[in-house]
């Protein structure tokens, strides 16, 4: 039966030759997503450091640390998300999105860190994608962060902040660390509003419990300073409190 | 202060998130019509397992592509509103097309003995890869499925007196067996699926022997 | 054979299960609606703890009762399809409407320092017991929700100057403890939630000692 | 101060907890004993599958069903004095009343060979639709599990000799299934049950075609 | 109080100084730490190819799998396990042992799985270690792949045979199949007295668990393959039941 | 066949495991001297916070740290006989460690006002960091521990009488704060620990600003 | 065949497990009377917060005693059916005791300022330690317990102007915790219950400073 | 004051709680080597598997048994120290010894075709119910590990050639079940673990199938 034996020959090998195919896709695609990991988890701990570094922040060294802490950030666009630029192209972005959303929500995580001690405000997402716009080569679709990785880097934003608010009070800050507070309830406001809308919300659901236990640490600081503050007024006279507050003392006066 | 600007923010975001909830919305209402679209499909299929000749009951599920057609070309229009977030959307639809994939491979296996490539799967679908194509991972599991309904197939057919169909099944199933082994695969999904396949084709090896060992089979 | 009664009683079923599916759509829809609107309220209400003026906060969610209200009404209308059938149902609304409970006994309390009442619930929410009414379990819970508000609430009205709150917010949560610790609950969520409001009388003790010990309240 | 009303509220909540806390325990109570009943029924029905005559395993499950029948009948009665509250409590008896429903429809399929309905189940239990009924996806849950009984029954009798069981189960299980394929059936426990009802037909197929295949069967 | 001032500023700076040691040490630490979670991640991903590639075997390819597996595996050597033994010296070995035990535990799987479709024998530790030794820079201490980690990979090729079982059964590869069984039973029964003396048993426990299942689907299988043949030995009057099931047909004939 | 080699093989690591397990008893027995050790160190300590003088209280700990020199060179001597495997049992000691780094950098800081470094650590414990040393994280979890105990140490002191307390816990408090904040943590034990170091240094600021508000202090 | 002595043993086994079973029953019985017995007395201790005099408050709790008295005297006498499988049937009493253990120390703290030993506690509740005795670490867990109310009670007292009590509290928790210290505990529920006492005493030190250091005291 | 009864008590606890510390150090060390053997005899009896010959491998397991003696004697003899504290250790030596009865008894089942009785048990482990026995559930529970032991056995002797091994152990097994439904379990380990018989006894009933129907049974 020479030619049921071709048929099937013809047959065998248009499977093995698909089944090459497949078999070259699935290999660089898992290749892709390796590199992809391995880029999300640099992006991470450089951002770690950065966060850490704006936690240096005192009354008098602001300029000098968030100098540094911005550079750093900027170092870690440049050399690392880079790299994801290069691989994201097409629908790679939101195919490969579990292996490098890590690192993009830690990078969300220092960049508004970032901005939020230096100008007090939130950065937009859209000033983040702006920054990253010059990295892409011009013949390449430029990466663009998208909403769902930066609200989930802003939910982290929030527990950064009530580090930093409890580090200003006991640095005599009160001021600084109520406009922590205020500036942490806006965002958990809005998010309220925003979080059931997001496409996979369970991740999102457990940040926002944790971020109300972060405002409520700030709320009970500030509480706490205030009581003792106002126990003084009648004694001073005063009807400023923090004008008594005026933090760590000077040890050698 | 930036309050305004910030509420202006979110207020941005509230509906660029409402869009893509509606846009799922949309989404979900064309995966369910092809969940049931293919569930119909199933249901005749079923009839294989009961010794009806294959032509009459291919006649049916055959009748429904049609409509699957309609309904991915629905998702493809849908989608092309935000080009490039097809795996955004993709868990909508995974499973039910893998089902789809799984039915067509096997009608086309029972029309005409061999297998449905992937290129063949996505022109009946009328998908195309550059815009709306068929996942490739999801056309693989697809297959692991159709190999799952192989061993019932044989032994419904072997009862209804056709004693020649473990041979083809046996030979086509290690045809595809071997081929899935060229592939190198996460621990995933399709890797757990594909590990199943090895209990069918022993499972077919031994309907056929037990109709070999018998002298049933004409030449074999 | 038997199967034409057969094929007959599952036509049955399949027109049963369709109109019993189709209603619980219906329900979810108007239940979704319930939570978004519940959620527009919660977010309004946060700004209590920005020593906003109460009326002034209270504005904007009160004026979401009247929406509530048409909500719930139309969940009374669609359940009076299937009377006697609430409790089959009830666990699709249950969740939700425990926090609508919560969040109108707070905003009473806030405007009145009274408890809102059962009787009053439902007539806020338009319902009557004999139809449509408000579980009391649901009710209880929605209590529960509103006491673990306190605390953050007394802090934050403290910070703002009000030296006279944690004493005000102290006597209604005694009272309201004293009130549920009659109930013989079962070991079920409502006793695991009230199990949860010891911590925060503690905390409003805690709070209103903070305040008495400096000196800062009037006269008690 | 409002603690007058709101102390005669909680009596008022105290009062209705604990009488659906002493309902709940008669409804406990009875519920026991259907379960211990029903034991019994299972423990001699296990007989049959060690080639025993169908009347005589019979003979003493059935006897039960007028035990079954008069505890049904007092559920049916506590239940009477808080019409409408059928579904707050049906937590309570569903599992048991499942598992009834597959035995009464095993007895009766072991007699008759045909499908026991719906309505023939509650005459069986002396209930009333009207008033105190079997839920319709109980009866269905009660199926599948009678379903899951039958590869193991099928085995055990052809063991026994009984090369004709396959068939006539087989039948049995095929017009079942497509029975069951008409129902659209939301993603809950009885999908899962009914999802698992294809290896129960899977199996006895097999076991039909080891039957056929070594020409035990006189003629299909 | 000018001699206060200076005693101050002394321990300030001691502490700042020695803190500034520690910095360097945590930097350096967790800098590698993540160098070896990369080079495990590339260990286990090629070793997984080795392991799909082994899988290949039929029953007239023997030789051109296998060989191709065993290159593959050194290069994984070669490539990868020799930057892990750049990293591994002295005590962060066992320090970062977490961070590439995944990775190895994969290799030996490779390993063993190898040389047991060669050999039919288990690839000792010793033997997979003297391999590693031309590896390491003669001026380093060489890395030695330590028991626990040879023994989970050693759990986890369990599973692969059984894989490889199967398939040779269907395969009609009865007795290749019996002497799968026979082998796995024994790393079994010997498994059995040693885990309750791993450092940490619990993973293996579970692993104990699942190469049980492993060891009773190959059984499940031989005796379906039995009573299938013995049914027809009668008929056929041979004694030996292999002879009648010769596995995959030849189509063509 | 190589099943005897297999076995050999087995019964060599079973040798060898049961050789590192003995090693650990023998880790255990010393651990729990230390822990021992620990407790007792820790029990004299507790007197600090009942206003004895400071000399008084480190009497007897300091006696102790004779003890556990001696235990941390009989530990240093048992891992001596495995070169390089320190970490491999560090898990067996480290908890008990962290609490002696504790303890001694707490009496070293009563005593002299100055923060106990690594290197002196090792030092009073005897060790080596080249061959069998205080693990860094051990040491700064350690220090972490100790500001733990200073917010209550505090308090205590004021309440005896001692005005000047808070300043220098304060001073000291704050710089090893400053310190720690030089480090780059991952997301382990360390960092929870150093996490809430921050909190000890508020509630010092405050016990520091109702002393310093109510002029108690000397010259401040 | 052994079948008899099969069935004769298992026969005797279905007694032996309904025995005891039933008796379990019986326990079940009389522990939840101890249950809402406790909770009665927990409620009337509660005022103990709202600043009424301590005899007014503890009149209807003691009058409780009596009744648990006799709720343990029948607990001794079921068990006496059964000698020396006392902690057999433990784990059914164990929680309720270690509450209702809290409660007597508690009231005879309030009543005497002393610890209440182990044998007054057997007295109390007419037990034995022969026969039916207080178990030694529920005894224990006890005090645990009692020791985490003291805080809160120290901030109400205070708060309604009794500014020496926090002197008293923490003399007493100060001994209290000493004397636990001398137990060496195993790593279980009581030594974690202990590990809290920890922050009940940091607690009461620190309402005693805030008291201390405005000089709301009397004299120390 | 009330100090030193404090003390004393507290003394006299912490000699109470080392004796039953070191009690429990004893039990250990003998259940770990209880736990050892079992584990010995546990490999040896893996061989049954490996079609060796029933006497060749219980040969060294049965060696075993005098080891366990000695080991529940050293036992017997910790625990005649307390008497009647059986229970209170009871969990300490539990798991081990329902893998003794379970080993025992698949022992005596190869050795005999019979049930182990529970004297029997006794007898072989040299303890005497009055004193130190074998509880009766642990030796449920261990018949229930015996059976899950079984359909691995039938299979693997029906490939070693044996095809006469699953009627007698579907014999055994039916009537080992058959006599544990007498028993009202409660709803705890030892029902989960008889709850799983099933499967064991469905899993040899179908090794017993694929032999029967094959012809390769003797005569039934
Ligand atoms: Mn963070
Ligand atoms: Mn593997």
């Amino acid at each position: 039966t020479p030619k049921r034996a071709r048929a099937m020959t013809t047959e065998s090998s248009t499977m093995a030759d698909a089944f090459t195919r497949y078999t070259d896709y699935l290999n660089q695609l898992n290749e892709k997503r390796e590199r992809v990991v391995k880029a999300s988890r640099d992006i991470t701990m450089n951002s770690k450091k950065v966060i850490f570094q704006v936690h240096r922040l005192g009354k008098n060294n602001k300029e000098e640390v968030l100098e540094k802490a911005e550079k750093d950030l900027v170092a870690v666009a440049d050399q690392y998300i880079s790299r994801l630029i290069k691989e994201l192209q097409g629908s790679d972005f939101w195919k490969l999105r579990r292996a490098y959303s890590p690192g993009v929500q830690e990078y969300i995580e220092a960049a508004t860190f970032c901005r939020f001690c230096r100008m007090g405000t939130l950065l937009h997402l859209d000033e983040i994608n702006a920054t990253l716009l010059p990295l892409s080569d011009p013949s390449l679709e430029p990466l663009q962060i998208n909403v769902l990785d930066y609200l989930l880097g802003l939910a982290d934003l929030t527990g950064e902040l009530m580090r930093l608010a409890i580090g200003r009070i006991s640095d005599g800050e009160i001021e600084y660390a109520q406009k922590i507070c205020k500036f942490v309830r806006d965002i958990y406001r809005e998010l309220t509003l925003v979080v059931p809308r997001m496409d996979d919300s369970h991740d999102m659901n457990t940040k926002m419990d944790t971020m109300l236990q972060s405002v409520i640490k700030i709320e009970n600081a500030c509480f706490s300073v205030h009581v003792r503050g106002s126990e003084y007024m009648p004694l001073h006279g005063s009807n400023d409190p923090n004008s008594i507050l005026l933090g760590v003392p000077d040890f050698e006066t | 202060s930036h309050a305004p600007s910030l509420e202006k923010q979110f207020e941005g975001f509230r509906v660029q998130l409402e869009e893509s909830g509606s846009l799922r919305e949309r989404i979900r209402a064309v995966v369910m019509e092809i969940e049931s679209t293919a569930r119909l499909m199933q249901a005749g299929l079923l009839l294989v397992h009961q010794s009806r000749s294959t032509p009459e009951v291919l006649e049916r599920p055959k009748a429904q592509i049609a409509v699957l057609k309609g309904l991915y070309n629905q998702l493809a229009q849908i989608l092309s509103e935000c080009p490039s977030q097809y795996y955004r959307y993709h868990g909508d639809w995974r499973g039910e097309t893998q089902t789809v994939a799984s039915l067509l491979a096997f009608m086309h296996w029972l029309e005409t003995g061999n297998l449905l490539l992937h290129t063949e799967a996505e022109e009946k679908l009328g998908l195309n890869s550059s815009e709306f194509g068929l996942d490739v991972e999801d056309y693989l599991v697809g297959l692991c499925f159709m190999s799952n309904e192989l061993p019932r197939y044989v032994v419904n057919q072997v009862t209804a007196g056709d004693y020649d169909c473990p041979r083809k099944v046996l030979k086509f199933l290690t045809e595809l067996h071997a081929a899935f082994r060229m592939l190198n695969l996460r621990n995933d999904f399709l890797r757990k699926k594909f590990d199943g396949m090895k209990y069918d084709l022993k499972r077919v090896e031994e309907v056929h022997y037990d109709v070999k060992i018998r002298g049933l089979t004409a030449r074999d």
